[in-house]
């Protein structure tokens, strides 16, 4: 079995969905019946919390190879099975997902006062997917997860959403699924050639390289619309804005890293080669879309579509790091990505917090926040700072080591990277400046209120997740190391191979 | 001769025999008592399919293989639900004759006799069965312009359609001098030396069977037909006849000129192409959902006809599953599509479906599952037809094929998502009528099958291999 | 107790900042306060027993990051470098504190004013008891943090909301290349570790970076980022918006922390620096620039802060050029010295706004010695110590600076000697310039105004006058520590010179003239600060509009503001606009919503095939087949 | 000069196009359209009787016997659908057929 | 040689004819050059030895089928003079279509030949020993008697269809309901009565009249409405 003792991450996966099945058997008054769904939404996604925690503890992070594995019969006469399991690189995204899940459900306690039943249900099945997409060891499976994320957020965002919200989710859709469709292609000719589609055996099936050039062109087409790197990021700002509170935190704190985590999981594992020759065009990429996002996030003049370019931007260090194939590229890149699903979710959350009292997305409907509002002053203000990388907070170790990595790499590229870190403190302090600080021009933000105590408790993990992520970022690093330094080396040596064969 | 072999149709007919002689007895109306025998004739058929014996009879016209079985099964579900969603339609649109469900049964009979055909004149024979109740029952709704109109097209193109599978098979008969089958296959055994005639004359069946898969640029009554029809008719139309003829399809370009695959390819590649991307382009801007449907299924025709393009054994199998899946996904979505009324008026457009997630939640889940399965989203059942005939698709190196493929799914899912977004995003703009068992039981069978086929899709795939295992060896 | 110097002030800014609001604002002040007071004598203690006794230590706490060979953790590392710096702070900084309860005492949110301080203290002393690049950086940033917090405290004010962000920003560029020093240094020496770097310096000599020495570059970057935190030219425009802040904070600022990170920097990493003479020589040379720059800025001030605030960063001119010059024990004792004068200014200016209700102009001052003796007194001392006037601290420290310009090598120690002794000059001038405009003269302000000047309270003066007698006696006392004849065995390695480095041994051998020169210079500017003030207040006018533009150059700073302005900011502005506008919303954005719309009018386009005509029906059907037909036969052909 | 099968393949053929040119040419009624599948169907039977013959192979002949059959049948179905058409249109004009399109 | 000029004369006259079955401005003239070209097909079958086809052809075509045409034609009653003239506006590209199909026709038919194997495929070589009509009654109702009842039933497709499209039920027409009258209960039954007893006065009354559909009171759409 596993260390676990019993199929955990099968259970992680779908117990969601037990849940969600629960929730439409609600049946009663509307009222009883909105009640009873959120509870039940929070009780299952704590649950599955409380259970993801096993993995915390009972991970061996000396191991580099898969943990909790499963393997089921599924379509096994085509190669394909049912395959799960976990490695230093996946396993602090299941977290992630399971920890912000609960966090989005108690945020949406009294935003979402309309289909709650339908909102629970979709915000469960989300779970679910994002779970199985991260724990999947089959690339079909993993495909099927990574795409059926789509559904729930589109109903998210087109249902829950603000006023474009038909044009952000369409957009959302329709962009992410061109992308997918083609690493469809890609995964479906891997599987032609390897007769399976289990992922640890095709790490050992070597690719001609100009083959590789395609699959990576595929497989970018999906990974880089859902990072989202320059320009494939449009989508982005318009679903954030759209999407409601939780809405955005899911799309910025999970499935943004979707994309960043197929880069890691499969384009350079699988495709050394052409991973290796595209580098410098990932890396210009990279340094456009932090500067370029930067730059437009100064412009902005709605608060998630700021942060929104701002996860663009952040995004870009991702994969930064994450094409410079040194151990600290892949550390740094992964525990940015960790790092920007606690502070940008928890950046969304603060935006909700006023959106849920004000109505009102536009920076310049605020002014003066800190003076009514100060508890909520200071948690946004932690926020602020660990988007901008300060040292002691979340979002600094991770960039801290791409930049490192990068400037290894080529010293331009950890220029560019770096810029953004001035780039980065004007905009998220330009917007904090306006949000909170000044005077208090209108009347009726007076009468806010501070932030409550649901709220507070919202809050709470974000902000210990915050400080010690920064603080003491050796607790979650030390996940990555075996995994990303056996994958460093595999991707080193499979280089020196095909050098060889070169020759 | 093996009278067995062909049991569930001479029993089917018989028992089409039998409701017919017992629908004219002058009685009130016997329409519900006659539909509800057709579909317990259709079950049992089922039944007497799945336990048919192999083999092949009546001097080589017919043929029992697991390929006749696995499509067998499916005409008949399809058939029995196409059935079930007309008992409450029909009755409100006064179409509640006991002739229909008895048109039906002989049109379904006329697809089992297709789907065993081992020779070309029990091919024309089948076909010509199912086409002429089709015709009928297009234009059922007789005192209706638009079903009328909708008959008389199908029937025009349709006579022409069966015209040129006639001269084709006239051509091939002549080069191979025989009709049968296996025969076929034998005298075409070296691709090399068929003459130009029997390549012309497959040609000419290939636009006749393409007709009935509808397929582009043979697609044109589609769109017209579907909106046309009374709508449990297109429903009807749009899943068992498919299966049939695009099984049949298989079958014939598969059996007899399975060694002719270089020559068939290129034309199934186009068509293929071609449909994939009408079916998406053209939906976009579709009002009335039975007309979007049509432009849909041409569409989906494209995806199947992409496992066939692949002359491949990876690609018939795919082409199985994938109209296995598209039968029910289809039927779940005209089980919508029928139930939709207001006011006990039907209506049709893409717009009286807003906001029907507020008045009635699960049939607006229902339908969202439906396209967005038809829109190949995992893990719905229409992601799994779909990379099935892709990686046929890719194994046979059709690589325009593919990416075209999966561009025009993107392109597709466009107008799948709009109906998502009229009926969970839009205002309601009054309640649709409750709706009958009959189709809520159809609906939440076929759902059901669609969310939870990724749990569970072995069966499936194994039936598809044994059936593809039996027509190429 | 090495925890706890570094400790004390974070507990403190824990309690008042979070539980403020619950304790009550004296509860907040006097937990602050305590905490600072320990952390006081931690720090003094330590001062004693590490920098005096001779016993550099290092206390591990916690790994911070260990990935692949870059590992950093957590440590304090206590050796006579960081012993004076935490010593200064820690001693200084409870002053401050102490001071502010006065000085805030009308403020609204006094709880949340300590918190900053202290956590302001606490970044401080991170910084200074590193014992890696990245947990100096943790430091550094954090004192950005806090100065940004502090300088934007009250918040409601535009210019204070601006002024934080500029300084934060404007920091961040030197941090960004205080990253990608940290960042070279990693790969040049494979650990960001002081210990780990100063062990094998011999060995990665030889390196280069993109052709160059890596320690140049190295040294080049580090410079760079310390001139954001260190207001050097080009990088000093957020130091004179600092003073946005209450005025306790400016002298945290100026005095003892955060600008002077950069010089702790330069002075930490010395054994690197010494092999770089390249960044030596840039650093030589800004460094006098800066020193010149910022004194003829201070000659034409109005505010009081600002006056001082250029000072400082003249002052801090000084400190590099003699990091550049190699007299790296001479910049910390300077900036040991200076911490106390120049605390002693800005709360004694603090003191004059005190009493003057909050005005900040000194040409609505004037006339008000007699009714604050204390603080004029004070702040005569301290501009004594400024200008370099003998016996007091900062003659010590400035003319030992000056020589040491004088004896180092090459044309950028002399050019630095000119600039200390041009700088020395107007330093004194603009020091009388403001003592007598701002305490002397007839009063210019209201009558309302001027019935209420009052000295200030005890809890305020007390501080000053114990910083006043370390402006008179830190110089003296500690001389032969620093830079005297103890200064080997004081250091004790904190601070390497290279072999070939002689500047410490070399300032005693220079001509007898030198060191009085300053001494000469600084008097002639008091002098003439008598005159043009005091005696002859009509000429400034005169040379005013005599020297229009170069007065109003120097007034405005040289126009670097503007000068950024419109380099950097407003093209940048622009620039969001456009590309969010016209690339993003435009074109990138153009290229979905332009195939969406193409996707639309390619539907029409296909459903007008569709004309409902049962002939055209056949008739496409009868094309396709033929072309079918033709395209098997002849396919078949070929 | 003997009569071959290429006579009668020919014939059949000019009456397969002439049929096809029945359908999609005219702008006439309906009931034309009608004569020219039954044109069309001719020239299968042409075809099969002339292969049956020159084969010595009587499939066609039987094959022949269903078309006539089911042509038959197609027929009456055909104009069954014609007569609805005419009663709710009053017409049977090609062009007029074109209410459902788009 | 009479073979070859009978060939030619059927062939032409059928071209010829099926010509005017498209061109021809009247339907029922189409009708009836429909009939000479089913004709001149059945003489041509005769050629090939087809007898019974040909006559099969006469009698189901001519006889039934082409009657059914005549019969819609007329029945339909059109106004010849409305239809509109020519072909479609297409008509040049069409018939370019069309004429690149008979060509590709003509060169790939009269390059034919049979599989080698032809021979050896054939399911039901033609006896010699008896007649076309008997040969083919020997094979149709024992080999294909499977196909024979298919096609039985699709005419009855046929006429249920014919039936069920075109037949109306008139409202006015009376029928005897032969069910209803057998299943009658209760209000008719046997007594017996005594002789010259009046109707009235042993009780017996007959059921009511359906009650006539009163006029509409256009008037009263108040309130008041009916009691």
């Amino acid at each position: 079995m596993n260390a676990a003792g019993f199929p955990l991450l099968t259970l992680l996966t779908f117990l969601p969905l037990v849940g969600a099945a629960f929730i439409l058997t609600l049946r009663g008054e509307d009222k009883v019946v909105a009640e009873n769904a959120r509870w039940t939404a929070l009780w299952t996604s704590l649950i599955v919390f409380a259970l993801s925690l096993i993995l915390w503890f009972k991970f061996d992070k000396a191991d580099a190879g898969f943990q909790f594995v499963e393997q089921l019969d599924w379509l096994s006469e085509f190669g394909i099975t049912y395959h799960v399991g976990v490695d230093g690189i996946s396993v602090l995204f299941i977290l992630l997902s399971t920890l912000l899940t609960p966090i989005c459900i108690l945020a949406s306690w009294d935003a979402i006062q309309m289909r709650v039943r339908e909102y629970m249900v979709a915000f469960l099945v989300l779970e679910t997917m994002m779970v199985g997409m991260f724990a999947a060891l089959d690339f079909i499976v993993f495909y099927v997860f990574f795409e059926g994320v789509l559904i729930p957020m589109f109903l998210i965002i087109g249902v829950w959403g603000h006023s474009r919200r038909v044009y952000a989710s369409f957009k959302f859709f329709l962009y992410t699924l061109l992308g997918s469709v083609l690493m469809l292609l890609a995964i479906l000719l891997l599987w032609y050639r390897a007769g399976t589609t289990d992922i640890p055996t095709l790490f050992e099936h070597a690719i001609p390289a100009s083959l590789q050039t395609w699959i990576f062109l595929a497989f970018f087409a999906s990974f880089a619309v859902k990072v989202p790197m320059w320009p494939f990021h449009t989508w982005l700002p318009d679903a954030h804005v759209e999407a409601p509170t939780a809405g955005s935190v899911i799309l910025a704190g999970v499935l943004l890293k979707m994309g960043a985590y197929g880069f890691l999981r499969f384009s350079i594992p699988m495709l050394p080669q052409a991973s290796a020759d595209f580098a410098p065009f990932i890396y210009v990429l990279s340094i456009v879309a932090v500067v370029y996002t930067s730059l437009v996030a100064l412009a902005q003049e709605n608060m998630k579509k700021l942060i929104a370019y701002s996860s663009v931007a952040h995004m870009g260090i991702v994969t930064l790091g994450i094409f410079t194939f040194t151990v600290q590229g892949l550390s740094g890149a992964l525990f940015q990505m960790l790092s920007h699903g606690i502070v940008s979710g928890a950046l969304f959350l603060c935006v909700g917090i006023l959106y849920d009292r004000v109505h009102s997305l536009e920076i310049a409907r605020y002014g003066g926040v800190a003076k009514i509002m100060p508890a909520y002053a200071l948690i946004f203000m932690l926020f602020t700072m660990a988007s901008v990388a300060l040292p002691g907070l979340a979002g600094f170790p991770g960039e801290l080591l791409v930049i490192v990595a990068a400037w290894k790499v080529n010293p331009t590229v950890a220029l560019g990277a770096a810029l953004g870190m001035i780039l980065g403190a004007a905009y998220m302090l330009y917007l904090y400046r306006r949000v909170a600080f000044g005077k208090v021009t209108k009347q009726d933000l007076f009468s806010l209120m501070d932030m409550s105590p649901r709220e507070h408790l919202v809050f709470a993990p974000l902000v210990v997740l915050a400080l010690w992520m920064g603080v003491y970022p050796h607790s979650f690093l030390s996940f990555f190391e075996a995994s990303v330094t056996a994958l460093v080396q595999r991707h080193e040596a499979a280089l020196g191979a095909a050098r060889l064969a070169g020759m | 001769m093996n009278w067995t072999l062909a049991l569930p149709e001479l029993v089917l007919g018989l028992c089409g025999l039998t409701i017919l002689g017992v629908g004219v007895l002058p009685k009130r109306n016997s329409y519900f008592a006659c539909a509800m025998a057709v579909i317990g004739a259709f079950l049992l058929t089922a039944v007497l399919v799945l336990g048919a014996p192999e083999g092949s009879g009546f001097n080589g016209l017919v043929v029992s293989d697991a390929f006749a079985r696995f499509a067998k099964v499916l005409i008949l579900l399809g058939a029995a639900a196409g059935v079930a969603l007309s008992l409450d339609y029909n009755r409100h649109d006064k179409l509640d004759r006991f002739e229909y469900p008895v048109l039906l049964l002989f049109a379904t009979l006329g697809m089992l006799i297709m789907v065993s055909a081992n020779d070309l004149m029990a091919l024309y024979i089948g076909l010509e069965l199912l086409s002429l109740s089709l015709y009928v029952v297009a234009a059922f709704n007789r005192d209706s312009e638009r079903s009328a109109e909708a008959g008389l097209k199908y029937f025009v193109l349709g006579a022409l359609a069966s015209g040129l599978l006639l001269y084709g098979s006239s051509l091939v008969y002549g080069f191979a001098g025989t009709t049968n089958f296996d025969r076929i296959a034998d005298a075409l055994s070296d691709p090399a030396k068929a003459s130009p005639g029997v390549i012309v004359g497959m040609v000419f069946v290939i636009t006749g069977l393409a007709f009935k898969v509808s397929a582009v640029p043979f697609h044109m009554w589609t769109p017209d037909v579907y909106e046309g029809a009374p709508t449990p008719v297109t429903a009807f139309f749009a899943a068992a006849p498919k299966v049939a003829a695009i099984v049949l399809f298989a079958r014939v370009l598969g059996g007899p000129f399975g060694d002719l695959a270089g020559q068939w390819q290129q034309v199934i590649v186009v068509i293929s192409l071609l449909s994939m991307v009408l079916g998406a382009f053209a939906a976009i801007g579709q009002e009335n959902i039975k007309r979007l449907m049509a432009y849909s299924s041409i569409g989906h025709v494209g995806y199947a006809l992409v496992g066939l393009a692949a002359a491949s054994e990876a690609g018939m199998r795919g082409l199985l599953i994938y109209m296995a899946i598209y039968l029910l996904m289809n039927l779940g979505a005209f089980a919508v599509l029928v139930s939709m009324r207001r006011q006990g008026r039907a209506v049709e457009t893409v717009s009286d479906l807003a906001g029907v997630a507020k008045t009635d939640l699960s049939m607006a889940v229902w339908m969202a599952i439906f396209m967005f399965s038809m829109a190949g989203i995992p893990p719905l059942a229409g992601f799994f037809g779909k990379m099935f005939v892709f990686k046929a698709a890719i194994d046979a190196g059709l690589w325009t094929l593919a990416i075209v493929g999966v561009l025009s799914s993107v392109v597709s899912a466009f107008y799948y998502l709009r109906i998502v977004k009229v009926m969970f995003f839009d205002e309601s703009t009054g309640a649709l009528d409750a709706r009958p068992a009959a189709t809520s039981f159809v609906m939440a069978a076929s759902g059901l099958f669609t969310t939870l086929f990724f749990l569970y899709p072995a069966p499936l795939v194994a039936a598809a291999q044994a059936a593809v295992a039996s027509i190429l060896g | 107790m090495f925890v706890g110097a570094v400790f004390f002030p974070l507990l403190g800014a824990i309690i008042a900042g979070l539980f403020g609001r619950w304790i009550g604002d004296k509860a907040a002040q006097f937990v602050t306060i305590t905490c600072m007071v320990l952390a006081a004598i931690c720090g003094v203690t330590l001062f004693f027993q590490v920098a005096l006794g001779h016993s550099p230590q290092t206390v591990e706490l916690l790994t911070f990051v260990d990935v692949g060979t870059f590992e950093v953790s957590w440590a304090l590392r206590y050796d006579t470098l960081s012993a004076v710096m935490v010593g200064m702070v820690t001693f200084i900084s409870t002053l401050i504190h102490i001071y502010s309860v006065g000085y805030m005492s009308h403020d609204p949110s006094k709880a949340r004013f300590f918190a900053y301080l202290s956590l302001f203290t606490f970044m401080m002393l991170m910084l200074v008891t590193a014992d890696n690049l990245v947990q100096l950086f943790f430091g550094w940033e954090g004192v950005g943090l806090a100065s940004y917090l502090l300088i934007g405290f009250w918040y409601e004010k535009d210019s204070a909301c601006n002024a934080a962000m500029k300084a934060f920003i404007v920091n961040r560029v030197g941090d960004l290349f205080f990253m990608l020093g940290l960042a070279l240094t990693f790969w040049t020496f494979g650990s960001v570790e002081f210990s780990t770097i100063f062990g094998s310096i011999e060995q990665h000599r030889e390196a280069t970076f993109a052709g160059y020495p890596a320690y140049e570059v190295i040294g080049v970057l580090l410079f760079l980022g310390a001139c954001g935190k260190s207001a050097q030219l080009g990088l000093h425009t957020w130091l004179p918006d600092a003073m946005e802040g209450p005025t306790p904070v400016s002298a945290l600022i100026h005095a003892a922390t955060m600008v002077t990170a950069g010089v702790f920097l330069m002075a930490r990493m010395s054994p690197v620096l010494e092999y770089a003479p390249v960044a030596l020589a840039i650093i030589t040379v800004v460094g006098a620039s800066t020193a010149l720059f910022a004194a003829t800025i201070g000659c034409v001030q109005n505010d009081i802060k600002r006056v001082i605030a250029y000072s400082t960063c003249s002052q801090l001119g000084y400190m590099f050029f003699a990091v550049g010059v190699g007299a790296y024990q001479g910049a910390i004792f300077h900036l040991f010295t200076h911490a106390f004068f120049k605390a002693l200014l800005f709360l004694g200016a603090g003191s004059v706004i005190h009493a003057m209700s909050d005005e900040q102009d000194i040409r609505r001052m004037g006339g008000i010695w007699k009714k604050i003796p204390m603080t004029y007194a004070l702040f005569w001392i301290g501009s004594l110590a400024l200008a370099g006037v003998p016996l007091f601290a900062g003659y010590y420290s400035k003319d030992f600076m000056i020589e040491a310009a004088f004896a180092g090598h090459g044309w950028t120690a002399k050019y630095a000697w000119f600039c200390g002794m041009a700088a020395a000059l107007l330093t004194a001038f603009y020091s009388w310039r403001l003592i007598i405009v701002t305490f002397h003269g007839e009063p210019r302000a209201d009558h309302h105004t001027m019935e209420h000047v009052h000295e200030s309270p005890p809890v305020m003066l007390l501080p000053l006058v114990v910083l006043g007698l370390g402006a008179v006696f830190a110089g003296a006392v500690f001389y032969p520590y620093f830079v005297g004849h103890d200064w080997a065995e004081f250091w004790n390695g904190a601070i390497v010179n290279a072999p070939h480095n002689h500047i410490m041994h070399d300032v005693h051998e220079v001509p007898s003239w030198v060191p009085l020169a300053p001494t000469a210079v600084g008097l002639t500017g008091i002098l003439l600060a008598y005159i043009m003030y005091m005696f002859v207040p009509s000429i400034p006018g005169k040379l005013a509009s005599t020297f229009h533009a170069i007065y109003l150059f120097l007034l405005n700073k040289w126009y670097f503001d503007e000068l950024y302005d419109a380099i950097f900011v407003r093209p940048t502005r622009a620039l969001a606009r456009m590309l969010w506008q016209k690339v993003d919303a435009g074109v990138i954005d153009g290229v979905p919503n332009g195939a969406a719309t193409l996707a639309v009018e390619a539907s029409q386009g296909a459903v007008r095939i569709q004309t409902g005509r049962v002939a055209n029906y056949a008739f496409v059907m009868i094309a396709g087949l033929a072309v079918f037909v033709t395209l098997l036969v002849f396919g078949a052909a070929r | 000069m003997a009569v071959s099968l290429a006579h009668f393949l020919v014939v059949s053929a000019i009456l397969l196009v002439l049929g096809v040119f029945g359908i999609f040419l005219n702008r006439k009624n309906v009931i034309i359209i009608l004569m020219s599948v039954e044109l069309i169907l001719l020239a299968v039977n042409i075809n099969l009787v002339a292969f049956s013959a020159a084969l010595g192979d009587l499939t066609g002949q039987v094959f022949t016997m269903f078309i006539l059959t089911v042509a038959a049948a197609e027929a009456a179905i055909g104009l069954a659908i014609v007569v609805i058409y005419f009663r709710n249109r009053g017409t049977i004009e090609v062009e007029d057929i074109s209410t459902l399109k788009g | 040689m009479i073979a070859v000029l009978a060939f030619y004369a059927f062939a032409a006259v059928l071209i010829g004819s099926a010509v005017m079955v498209v061109t021809s401005r009247n339907p029922v003239h189409s009708v009836l050059f429909l009939i000479l070209a089913f004709f001149n097909a059945a003489g041509l079958f005769l050629l090939t030895g087809a007898e019974f086809l040909a006559m099969i052809l006469v009698i189901v075509y001519v006889g039934a089928v082409a009657v059914l045409f005549l019969f819609v034609v007329m029945m339909l009653d059109i106004d010849f003079t409305q239809l509109r003239e020519g072909f479609q506006r297409y008509a040049p590209f069409g018939a370019i279509i069309g004429g690149i199909l008979l060509i590709e026709l003509f060169m790939v038919l009269t390059a034919w030949r049979f599989a080698p194997e032809a021979a050896t495929l054939r399911l039901n070589p033609t006896p010699t020993d008896v007649t076309n009509a008997e040969a083919l009654g020997r094979i149709l109702y024992t080999d294909y008697i499977y196909l024979f009842q298919a096609c039985g039933l699709i005419l009855l497709v046929a006429m249920i269809g014919a039936i069920v499209l075109t037949l109306r039920d008139r409202p006015g027409t009376r029928r005897q309901n032969v069910a209803e009258q057998i299943a009658r209960a209760g209000t008719v039954s046997l007594r017996s009565v005594p002789l010259g007893a009046g109707l009235k006065e042993i009780g017996i009354v007959r059921p009511p009249a359906p009650e006539e559909a009163k006029p509409k009171e256009v008037e009263h759409h108040g309130h008041g409405g009916h009691h």
